[in-house]
């Protein structure tokens, strides 16, 4: 199977100093579930930001390595070629259009997609049947959904067209534990089904590894672990740290497939 | 504004109840965000408050608060009734909230936020900081002690000069806890605190909760959606959906509730 | 260390050996709102400059001067006063011309107290005509005073007399600045003494809209009206007028709203505006024609746009000159003929 | 009454003028949330380069089509060397920035076309004419109605239209707009392309209204309280928001100079937008700024 | 959120500790070495004016830059300050001109209140309605009504000499005294409120004001008293310039020039920082004159003024946006680093670590 990601020895700095992700190295196959795990500032964020070239607005930037998607080198292409060319991306914060409505936010992702008026259609209908809470609130301003919601909102944003990879930055984040099983069902069904490849940061490791096929562990911007998540889902420092917590034992119950 | 009036006894000892809702009603242009709903938070409580998404939960802290008015209803804090609740008056009463999507002062540095919560105990007019008087300074100084106290607590003394943006996200929900610790609250309203944390974080978290109920019995009312953290953390559970109170007794009886398994973890809207 | 280099950069003049030239500081303005009267006079004033100096100086003695640049803004023009008070190869100074009733005014005690005259034509403080309340002013050709009675006269004069103005009614539209409250209590006198009713409005800073002004004339509906007016509030003021349907032609410009730039803009409605006036425009005069042959026809003339040459404000700038240079040519016939002091100057 | 009714209609008119520069505003606003002071010399600089044209004999058109050309490029320009370096920075930087431009617009008009003041004649009488027993301009209807169609076209194509969309995003949150694929820099170009082409508009028209010269770049003070009052996202608030400012502005001036004293129109309209943020504190059509917790 | 005019965030403010032995050495060094080299023009017409600016910058640091309440009507502050004072030594008999000055700040500071009102309602550049209409009522009163320039026809007040306890301080030097006197009593007193809980609660405001109600900071009492410190510090920086600086002063000098000019004091030197509006007063004062002088350098006097005007017009633009956009702190973050650098050079600091994750 071809790798439709290949991230290779990449360094990345903010404001030519701070020194945010070294010697990364990992693909993504073209039908992968890809995970990556790691605590509070250890570089998740940042590195899905620089495969879909977003890392220039915080002055962050590729200071070693290469990003390529189908093969082909990142550096020279923008964020929108990007898009077009199937990558889409659910960013960490939820970041809806806030003033606009949950309506226009779906619509504007369209608009940028140049859907046509149909497939628009589709796509709205689409994502109001998966999440039927969007759809009671479609005309209100996303800024004043609950936090929930908004997250929901925006991983439709990002689906509004099947993208071919899509990068996931800790969606289930505030979500209650059900919706966050399904959206991690529905990336699931979309990656079995439709080929989506996918790139996702969890927190929640547990549900994460029930659905990824191989899982890379960072710690301070640097891989520490890497593997398939059957064998980090018992690995003895994954589950010291990431698991192995009292307090979360029913999750981990959950977790732990049959 | 109003005078407070004092609210017949509740339950059996309205000194016992450190915060607590009477029927309150809220809606947003015809939206029903919260019906009816009464809960009764005691001193020294943990009440874990969880819910499906969009159910009311950071709504009802909003109004436990002073954030949002509510159409009907009301609010008592220590057994008093306050007719028209407003934030500052609120934490003045001792009551101090956290923010779903952080609260913290973005341009200052994790020392100040922490004094920041401070201003509520100072005794010293700003003529004297202004002049810098004795008592000014006295002040001052014991302020930064409790305040690097309160950051250790969290293991957060080596960001003390940091700005908090420059801060990883779960560092900033820590930041955000200490300085709330720090306001010594009588009631600590925690909207989503763990969110975007491994259970290691989770775990410090959940120790540095449980360690102001246990040291100086401050109740908690907690939002959070890891069942797991609830179910050992809380005295109490209360579920709601769709802005009703669906469910309301001790975890385990109320994590058993078939009611509440459908609604939270079972089926959808 | 400063001064040296700051009044050093824009020195104009001829080369003369360091302290043998005699020195102008030039307060000009040539951006913002009042551009187009600032470059205009101040091209006139140095083009006139240039003249003498290419026919040998004032009995021999070149001029120099040093321009900064005030934009109309009183700060500017003192710190500007105080950057060029003094020359840099140490020329004496003969006297500062900052076409400003504020700078004028901001500048007053300074000039007093550096012995150096202040000259203000056409315009200036009405208590400065009498020279024994400030030694070192001197407002040049009209005054407010002498302005405002040159008015009355006139429209005493259309009307037949100026017992005839008694009853009659006059709107006076001024410029909300200094200098366009000057005259109001000078009007005020002379309206009590011929019996004349008047209404003062004002238009604010810089004059762009005078709807209201305009339609409150109509309203009072006199037999004329003042302009004293200041750069763009000029053509504004015409155009309005047109607007609401108040005759050009009983309109009276003062001293500053009688220049090309004030009417060409307000096109056909314009036509028929009187203005008084000290100077006319018009390049015929020898002393034109002579800075068009030695100064602009070698390139050396000061303005951007040679189209501008002849123009009111050109004109005023070079009758400026005149009067500068003749208070000098006067001061060295008392003095001797050499770079004279502010003092002797005066 | 027949008085009254001219000055309120009169006012109203003029005020339908300082809407047309406010738009400039709305325009950049609404697209990259950025208050942009660099009208007014946009409107200098644009009404400057059309009326040396055309006084160097390039026909009207030809002319309007230039000066359009040339502040495309200069929205090129400034979203390379000025927005782009500056993006997620404060509001307030992107102002002060705005500011600069201020300055380079005003230098760069006044260094090519220099100083002197320009008639501008673009073939529309100013002469009063009687509609309904009242006398107004002609001039001022004619304003009124590009003024008019311009706002009505404006507000179509920035409505509900994917661009509308595309600029209302931009400006909620560019990094949100970058990851579903819109085209930051185009959004950004053409907003300020339409900013420029209603400074042209607006230029052309102020500058046949009382010359074109250095001191159109200040009549946004003029425009400021009526885009706080119509709020500032809203182009049709504008209008609505200029012909109050327009009328209250005369009637004050008419009405309230002679008891408290001339020249209170330098100040009125602020005052009224004071009155009318009270009663809405994100002036009459703008965004509510909706803040959740 | 950019298109909500939402609570206005700024760059983080310098640690006020920092402040605390570089400003003694600062005042102690600004009340020797100008004497040593100093000359008229050097006092009268750059320090002066500079040590004014950098009181007005501190004046609209502490509303714009602590608070977060974007003012433009900063120099009718200054306005109120300088009629004020100019009434109050005029007629109140006993008031000599410095309890004078001390008076006028305290009116300015009235007025800074009464249009810190809205402030209670209104946010973010909506409440820009508010500054402006201050900037444009205040000169208008003063110039409408006589009684305020004791009834000179033009509107211009005319300062009466400074003596100071008998001394006669009515040369540049002794100007430059009697201003540094005040504005370094006055910056020592900034920087004491700064960093106590008022000052707090000021950033507080403006970083998140629903989490500082949240902490029970009273959010109304907050930006009134951030209205009312930073018009006094206005009011008395006004006062200076009528007095101290042109010696004499008309309602219009006050414009929103003027206002604009402060503004670029404290973006310049960096919003937030008390250092930076001594930088950022010095840049404003000092770079047109600096650009005249290098204007007339390379092209000499051969070229048109008007010309040369323009050019620096457009240099101080390009300059402001240069700054923005590489040093977004200002000059006080810019001379940090270089400082950093310098000192690295020489050995007095260890080069910065890279932070390493
Ligand atoms: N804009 C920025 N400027 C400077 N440093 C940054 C910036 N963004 C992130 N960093 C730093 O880069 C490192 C990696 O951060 P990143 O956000 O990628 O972590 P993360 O794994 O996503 O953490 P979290 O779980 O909290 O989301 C951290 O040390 C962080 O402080
Ligand atoms: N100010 C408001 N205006 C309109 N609707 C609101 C407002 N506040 C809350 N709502 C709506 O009320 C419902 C409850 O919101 P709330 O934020 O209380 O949910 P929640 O239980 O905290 O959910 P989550 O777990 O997703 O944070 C949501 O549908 C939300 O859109
Ligand atoms: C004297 C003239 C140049 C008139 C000008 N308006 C002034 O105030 O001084
Ligand atoms: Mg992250
Ligand atoms: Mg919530």
């Amino acid at each position: 199977m071809r790798n439709i990601l290949e991230v290779d020895n990449v360094e990345i700095r903010y404001d030519q100093a701070i020194l945010a992700v070294r010697d990364i190295t990992f693909t993504v196959p073209e039908d992968g579930f890809v995970s990556l795990i790691g605590a509070n500032g250890s570089g998740k964020t940042t590195t899905l930001r620089a495969i879909s070239r977003l890392l220039e607005l915080d002055r962050g930037r590729l200071t070693r390595g290469a990003i390529r998607f189908d093969g082909k080198d990142i550096a020279p292409q923008s964020p929108h070629a990007l898009v077009a060319a199937g990558i889409g991306q659910v960013l960490e914060g939820r970041r809806c259009f806030l003033p606009m409505t949950v309506e226009e936010n779906l619509r504007t992702a369209a608009a940028s997609l140049r859907l046509s008026r149909a497939e628009t259609r589709a796509a709205l209908e689409k994502a109001f049947t998966r999440f039927p809470q969007l759809a009671d609130r479609r005309r209100t301003p996303a800024a004043l959904l609950s936090g929930g919601e908004q997250q929901m909102l925006a991983i439709e944003r990002a689906l509004v067209r099947e993208p071919r990879l899509l990068l996931l930055d800790e969606p289930t984040m505030g979500l209650a534990p059900q919706i966050a099983e399904t959206i991690l069902e529905t990336v699931a069904t979309l990656n079995r089904q439709h080929g989506v490849a996918v790139l996702i940061a969890e927190q929640n490791v547990a549900l994460t590894l029930r659905f990824a096929h191989d899982a890379h562990v960072l710690e301070n911007g640097a891989i520490r672990l890497s593997g398939t998540a059957a064998d980090l889902l018992h690995h003895p420092e994954i589950w010291s740290t990431y698991l192995g917590l009292p307090t979360t034992a029913p999750a981990i119950l959950q977790a732990i497939p049959a | 504004m109003a005078a407070p009036q004092t609210l017949a006894p509740q339950r059996d000892d309205p000194s016992c109840s450190a915060i607590a809702l009477h029927d309150i009603s809220l809606s947003f242009g015809g939206l029903d965000v919260l019906r009816d709903v009464s809960l009764d938070v005691r001193r020294g409580e943990i009440v874990g408050l969880i819910g499906p998404n969009g159910a009311g939960k950071s709504s009802l802290l909003n109004v436990m608060s002073g954030f949002y008015r509510a159409d009907r209803g009301g609010v008592s804090i220590d057994g008093t009734r306050l007719d028209r609740l407003r934030p500052q008056r609120v934490a003045r009463a001792g009551v101090v909230r956290t923010f779903q999507n952080l609260g913290l002062f973005a341009g200052m540095t994790v020392l100040d936020n922490v004094l920041t919560g401070h201003a509520l105990h100072g005794k010293v007019g700003w003529p004297h900081y202004l002049l810098r008087t004795r008592a000014a300074r006295t002040e001052d100084r014991r302020n930064r002690e409790a305040a690097l106290d309160a950051l250790a607590s969290l293991d957060l003394q080596d960001h003390a000069d940091t700005l908090v943006s420059a801060l990883p996200y779960g560092v900033q929900k820590r930041v955000e806890l200490a300085r709330a610790k720090a306001m010594t609250p009588q009631t600590l309203l925690l909207d989503e605190p763990l969110a975007g944390m491994n259970p290691d974080e989770k775990h410090e978290m959940v120790s540095a909760i449980r360690s102001a109920r246990d040291i100086r019995g401050t109740t908690v009312v907690l939002i959070e959606h890891d069942i797991g953290v609830v179910l050992t953390l809380a005295d109490r559970l209360v579920v709601l959906d769709r802005g009703r109170v669906i469910a309301d007794g001790p975890p385990t009886t109320v994590a058993a509730d078939s009611a509440v398994i459908a609604a939270y973890l079972g089926t959808r809207h | 260390g400063c001064q040296k280099e700051a009044s050093s950069a824009q020195q104009g003049g001829v080369t003369a050996a360091p302290g043998k030239s005699q020195y102008f500081p030039l307060q000009s303005y040539r951006v913002g709102p009042y551009a187009a009267g600032g470059s205009g006079f101040f091209g006139g004033f140095i083009d006139y400059m240039q003249l003498i100096n290419a026919q040998g100086g004032v009995n021999g003695v070149p001029l120099s001067w040093a321009e900064c640049e005030t934009e109309y803004d009183v700060e500017k023009g003192v710190e500007c006063y105080e950057r060029l008070k003094k020359s840099a190869d140490g020329s004496p100074t003969a006297a500062t011309n900052p076409l400003s009733v504020g700078i004028a005014y901001a500048t007053l005690d300074r000039s007093t107290t550096d012995k150096i005259p202040l000259i203000t034509i056409n315009h200036g403080r009405t208590d400065s005509t009498d020279g024994s309340v400030f030694p070192y002013v001197f407002p040049l050709q009209l005054n407010p005073y002498s302005e405002v009675s040159a008015i009355f006269n006139w429209i005493g004069a259309k009307a037949g007399g100026l017992d005839k103005l008694r009853g009659k009614h006059i709107v006076v539209l001024y410029h909300g600045s200094p200098y366009g409250k000057e005259t109001n209590g000078v009007i005020d006198t002379l309206a009590a003494r011929y019996g004349v009713s008047v209404d003062k409005i004002e238009v604010p800073h810089p004059g762009n809209e005078q709807q209201s002004q305009w339609l409150k004339i109509r309203q009072i509906n006199p037999e004329w009206v003042i302009l004293r007016g200041w750069g763009v509030m000029n053509p504004v003021a015409l155009k309005t007028a047109r607007k609401v349907g108040f005759p050009a032609d009983h309109i009276i410009g003062n001293i500053w709203s009688n220049s090309e730039e004030d009417a060409a803009p307000a096109g056909g409605a314009a036509k028929g505006f009187i203005s008084i006036t000290t100077h006319p425009s018009g390049t015929s005069f020898p002393v034109l024609q002579q800075i068009k042959a030695q100064v602009i026809d070698k390139g050396k003339g000061n303005l951007t746009d040679p189209k501008r040459f002849g123009t009111v404000y050109y004109n005023l700038g070079v009758v400026n000159g005149i009067l500068n240079v003749e208070a000098v040519r006067v001061a060295q016939a008392k003095f001797g003929k050499r770079p004279l002091t502010g003092e002797e100057v005066r | 009454m027949q008085f009254f009714l001219e000055v309120l209609v009169a006012g109203a008119l003029s005020g339908v003028m300082y809407a047309l520069v406010a738009i400039g505003f709305v325009l950049i606003y609404r697209a990259s949330g950025v208050f942009n002071f660099a009208q007014g010399s946009m409107i200098l600089f644009a009404a400057l380069t059309f009326v040396n044209l055309v006084e160097r004999g390039v026909p009207f058109w030809l002319a309007f089509g230039a000066t359009l050309l040339l502040l495309i490029a200069a929205a090129f320009a400034i979203e390379r060397f000025v927005l782009r370096p500056l993006s997620n920075r404060s509001v307030i930087t992107l102002f002060l920035a705005t500011l600069g431009l201020s300055y380079i617009f005003e230098g760069l008009s006044q260094i090519a076309w220099g100083t002197q003041v320009h008639a501008l004649d673009l073939g529309i009488s100013d002469d009063p004419v009687s509609v309904a027993g009242l006398s107004l301009s002609s001039f001022d209807i004619a304003a009124t109605a590009i003024a008019g169609s311009l706002v009505v076209i404006l507000a179509l194509v920035t409505g509900k239209t994917n661009l509308g969309l595309s600029l209302r995003a931009v400006a909620a949150d560019p990094l949100a707009a970058l990851s579903i694929g819109l085209r930051l820099e185009r959004v950004t170009v053409i907003a300020w392309s339409l900013a420029g082409f209603v400074a042209l508009v607006a230029g052309l028209i102020w500058g046949a209204r009382s010359g074109v010269q250095f001191s159109l770049s200040l009549i946004v003070l003029k425009a400021l309280p009526v885009l706080i009052i119509g709020g500032f996202t809203s182009i049709g608030g504008v209008i609505v928001a200029g012909v109050l400012v327009g009328a209250g502005e005369n009637l004050a001036a008419i009405y309230l100079g002679p008891t408290i004293g001339n020249g209170v129109e330098g100040w009125f309209a602020y005052g009224l937008a004071l009155v009318f943020l009270m009663a809405r504190p994100t002036g009459l059509f703008g965004q509510r700024t909706w803040a959740r917790i | 959120m950019a298109s909500l005019p939402a609570p206005i965030s700024v760059a983080p403010s310098e640690p006020p500790r920092a402040g605390a032995i570089v400003l003694p050495v600062a005042i102690v060094a600004a009340a020797i070495v100008p004497f040593a080299i100093g000359s008229d023009y050097l006092f009268g017409a750059v320090l002066v004016p500079i040590l004014i600016l950098s009181l007005a910058g501190l004046g609209l640091n502490v509303l714009t830059g602590y608070a977060g309440q974007l003012s433009l009507g900063s120099a009718a502050f200054m306005a109120i300050g300088a009629f004020a004072t100019y009434n109050i030594h005029l007629r109140v008999p006993g008031f000599s001109l410095l309890p004078a000055i001390v008076a006028g700040g305290f009116v300015a500071a009235a007025f800074g209140v009464l249009f810190g009102l809205p402030s209670l309602r209104v946010k973010g550049f909506y409440l820009i309605a508010s500054t402006l209409a201050a900037q444009f009522f205040v000169p208008w009163l003063l110039s409408q009504y006589g009684w305020f320039t004791n009834g000179s026809a033009s509107g211009v007040i005319t300062a009466p000499p400074l003596t100071l306890a008998g001394f006669d301080l009515d040369n540049p030097a002794g100007r430059y005294a009697y201003t540094l006197g005040i504005v370094a009593v006055l910056t020592v007193l900034v920087r004491n409120l700064i960093d106590s809980p008022t000052g707090r609660a000021w950033m507080a405001v403006r970083d998140m004001d629903l989490a500082a109600a949240a902490l029970g900071i009273p959010l109304g009492r907050a930006k009134l008293l951030a209205f009312a410190v930073s018009s006094f510090l206005l009011g008395i920086a006004g006062s200076l310039w009528a007095f101290t600086y042109l010696g004499t002063v008309e309602p219009a000098g006050f414009d929103l020039d003027r206002s604009f000019q402060i503004l670029f004091v404290i973006i310049l030197g960096g919003l937030g920082s008390i250092r930076g509006n001594f930088l950022g007063a010095a840049f404003v004062v000092l770079l047109p004159v600096a650009l005249s002088v290098i204007g007339g350098a390379i092209v000499g006097s051969t070229l048109d003024p008007a010309l040369l005007e323009n050019a620096q017009k457009i240099v101080f633009g390009a300059l402001i946006i240069f700054f923005l956009v590489a040093e977004p702190d200002g000059l006080t973050k810019l001379l940090g680093h270089a400082l950093r650098t310098r000192s690295s050079w020489i050995g007095l600091t260890k080069p910065r670590q890279l932070e390493q994750p």
